[in-house]
């Protein structure tokens, strides 16, 4: 029996067929659920991935990548160190950009301590500088080096120590969720396996039946496939439905709380787990099908 | 069309039989005996493909049935009609849907099937039982039940094993009819039977040969059956 | 033993049989024939309450089929050996397990359940097949497998359906034996079969009630059988 | 059938009770694999509401009852402003402690800004006051409206805005992980009376045979109660292992990426999943205990 011909007996309505083989309650319940409990758990799972994915991108791209040189000096001899800073910065392998932050955005970032109504110029403030890097970094000993040599109290804040786990976490959990998404569909593929061959054996008679008035192993077969098939996609699209309703619910990630809030799917994302009703589909036409054929020799 | 060549078969430990050699011939009518356990089911079974010997050769319709794949023994089974002992049905079809089984499994449902399956309830005498399920039938409806699936596709060869062994007399010479009008169209028919009677009553109406299954061997049984 | 009061019995439709009423004496031995379908297997199923009546009474060892509570049919099927038509067994057992079942459900595996068992094994000719499982048995081996599984908790009725349709003659001389042996002993006795000659031979050993089921009443054959 | 009955015969090695019944493959390890697959999951969901709860602890004791005042002000006039909104806060409702930070401590919070060998006391920085909440918290924008008109330059930043929604959100994970706990338990007690419905139907011809042998219904029911909560017991035990395992093997919290990889059970929470498989056990028992009373008396 080919895979094609199978695939299209499947799509076709072959009442007779399927009719012969008694419907079996709760084999079919039990697969029925199983395949929606697996796609609920798909959906968070892969909720979870995606989120975690986002929050790696996001604290990659904007914070990871990005230092502040601090110049701490007298305000007179402020100037001066900064265009050194700067010149060696922009020769420095690994560093994308550098810009020394302007009066407006350093009381900014002060506000919290003075207050806005503190004239910056009457205070001992250091100099900031932005450092963005590029593609793998830049050596940040060898700057310190540079720095140490050329501009006495030039602090280099590598917020990468800081963001670099942070970074990592996100990934493992994106993994942790995209590991999870594939147990999913092996415990689905192992349970309709399982369920088939329940459903297999508790139907030997009627195989037996089935044989003595000349019936093909395809013709059997395809009864169970085609149950299988249907039972795995209809559990599963209730699963997925389910599971995206509940993530649809689960609280807008805001800017505060954003990573706990934040499980859940953006934009184009929602059309991810759509696939997962699909996937279920193939996954049970294949291991019904290998199970239909591996019994079929057995009762033989 | 049923020919066995030192055939033996053996189900793991002594040789049920062994050295058969027998070859019904197209539009023969043979009955098979012998006492319980002997291995009468045994050999219809070898002869529809459901054993294969463990030694020697079982050809039929020409063709070695050793030989043959799943696929081949099923479109084997099309033209080979079975009554089986212990008469298995799928117990969620109706008995109508049942008896129609051999037709819907070849593909060959055609207008003209109503009329045939009509026909042949009556033949058997289940027309009021038609729509029931195999569970709610009596002992003797199922064994009439399994003769009419048996021939609805008028297959070439008819095998039944103990077909009256669950009906009243009357109702075993009404299927005995069945089975002789069969044979008058041509077709071979086999019959695994422990009752003596019903050999007498066919002898009188087609050429039956009796083979007995006894000590390993099978013999011809003589006139004084 | 055995009372029906007025009994009639319907599977949803019209009734079967209706106002029956018999009473079967301890030790009595009675045939039930009649067409197939015409509701031997029902009636006896009412006997041991496998079924219960759509009407009337049946009361069994005195008490009333119909006011019985699950479990109080358990304990009254452990006093009813009963031949099931279609003998069924547990496939996962051996055939000597399978007989000695109604010992291990009741609790009462003693220390000479063994040589019981034995003897019984070489009443129905099946010493050779005691390891076997029950799909392994042929028609007629099943049958009297079935016969020694009714008898082995030596019980107060006996009650079989057709225990001779797939053995041959002097098989079921053999098991008549048994069953006439039961019945000296002061068991109840209750056979369904349409084999009339199994009837003749047992009139010849024990005093035998023939009754014939037939146009929904039970009438007692006459002394033509 | 008394359920007491049941439990004793379920200790007892009842041997031919359990041996009536054929031994069924496929729906033993269908249910063998989803009570070990849901364990697995059930001591994750665990994890992560534990998680979640000890961050929500932590976050609602230790920050979300903090808050600090600012006093703006120039040097000489820090001490009497400080004393006046030190006897505001005390006898302010809901304040439970108010301490001015040290100039240690100043300086570590600002050395960032200005390294550390800066004097403080030649910078204008503000007097940091530590306000600690008690029981319901104090009401912001009154104590605000009192500071205003006594404290010129107090300006009170309160954390609990910052840190509520972060409690909220913990909380809620908390929640979905014991609300993902109940739902798995729910799911093995559905995939179980599936899977015993499916054992008792597939063995309805067993059942008929015991009936007619004299078996009592409590006989029978006791075969398949006792398979099915044993194979429940040992299918958790299995995933509960594997799945504590896993927990242990994830990289254990660090200060900087807390959250992420602090899911684990800290002491005597391991405890807590031990419980799983003897959950799933009881679970299993009373699922089947109510599928073969109902079942058998279908049957009769
Ligand atoms: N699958 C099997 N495995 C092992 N032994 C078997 C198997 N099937 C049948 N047998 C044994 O082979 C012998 C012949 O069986 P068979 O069914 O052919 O007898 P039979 O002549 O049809 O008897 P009956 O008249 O009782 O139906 C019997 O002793 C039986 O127990
Ligand atoms: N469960 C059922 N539901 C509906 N009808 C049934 C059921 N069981 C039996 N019948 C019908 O009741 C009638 C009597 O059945 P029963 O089995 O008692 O006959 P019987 O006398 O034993 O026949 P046989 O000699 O063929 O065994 C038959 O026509 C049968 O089809
Ligand atoms: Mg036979
Ligand atoms: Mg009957």
């Amino acid at each position: 029996m080919s895979v094609f011909s199978d695939l299209t007996s499947l799509l076709r309505s072959d009442a007779q067929s399927v009719q012969v083989v008694p419907p079996s309650g709760f084999t079919a319940q039990l697969t029925i659920f199983t395949a929606a409990a697996m796609a609920f758990l798909a959906v968070f799972a892969l909720a979870l991935s995606m989120a975690s994915g986002r929050l790696a991108t996001t604290w990659g791209d904007e914070l990871a990548r990005s230092s502040t040189l601090r110049i701490i000096a007298p305000q007179a001899e402020q100037p001066a160190l900064t265009a050194t800073a700067m010149r060696i910065l922009e020769s420095t392998a690994g560093v994308a950009s550098a810009r020394p932050l302007d009066a407006a955005e350093q009381q900014a970032l002060l506000a919290p301590w003075f207050g806005t109504g503190v004239d910056l110029s009457t205070l001992p403030v250091p100099q900031l500088i932005e450092v963005i890097e590029a593609g793998t970094g830049f050596d940040s000993a060898g700057l310190r080096l540079r720095l140490e040599a050329e501009v006495p109290g030039a602090v280099l804040d590598d917020h990468r120590q800081w963001r670099a786990p942070l970074v990592a976490a996100a990934n493992r959990l994106r993994t942790v969720g995209w590991v999870s998404a594939l147990l999913l569909g092996l415990s689905v593929a192992a349970m309709v396996t399982l369920a088939a061959n329940a459903s297999l054996a508790a139907n030997a008679r009627v195989i037996a039946v089935l044989r003595l008035v000349g019936a093909t192993d395809r013709y059997i077969a395809q009864a169970f496939i085609r149950r299988f098939t249907l039972r795995a996609l209809g559990g599963a699209a209730g699963g997925t439905v389910l599971g995206m309703f509940v993530v649809r619910m689960l609280p807008a990630a805001t800017d505060r709380a954003g990573f706990l809030t934040g499980l859940g799917f953006q934009g184009s994302e929602w059309l991810v787990p759509l696939t997962v009703p699909l996937l279920a589909a193939a996954v049970a036409f294949v291991a019904t099908r290998l199970a239909a054929q591996r019994k079929l020799r057995e009762l033989a | 069309m049923i020919e066995l060549d030192r055939a033996a078969y053996s189900y793991g430990g002594d040789a049920l039989f062994a050295d058969i050699s027998l070859n019904l011939t197209p539009g023969s009518f043979h009955f098979l005996t012998g006492p319980s356990g002997a291995g009468k089911t045994t050999l219809l079974k070898l002869c529809y493909g459901a054993l294969q010997p463990t030694e020697g050769q079982v050809r039929v319709f020409d063709e070695d049935i050793g030989a043959l794949g799943r696929d081949d023994v099923a479109l084997l089974r099309r033209r080979v009609g079975v009554v089986h002992q212990d008469c298995d049905f799928l117990d969620h079809l109706s008995v109508a849907d049942n008896i129609a089984l051999p037709l819907g499994v070849a593909g060959k449902v055609s207008s003209g099937t109503k009329d045939d399956l009509t026909e042949l309830l009556a033949w058997v005498g289940l027309t009021h039982r038609r729509d029931a399920h195999p569970p709610e039938l009596s002992g003797g409806e199922r064994q009439r039940a399994a003769l009419a699936r048996a021939v609805i596709m008028s297959p070439d060869i008819v095998i039944a094993d103990e077909p009256t062994g669950n009906v009243d007399w009357e109702m075993s010479q009404r299927l005995l009819k069945l089975l002789v009008e069969l044979n008058r169209m041509g077709k071979t028919v086999l019959i695994a039977t422990h009752d003596l009677s019903l050999i007498r009553a066919a002898k009188a109406q087609v050429q039956a040969r009796v083979l007995r299954i006894a000590n390993r061997g099978v013999q011809l049984a003589g006139a004084d059956l």
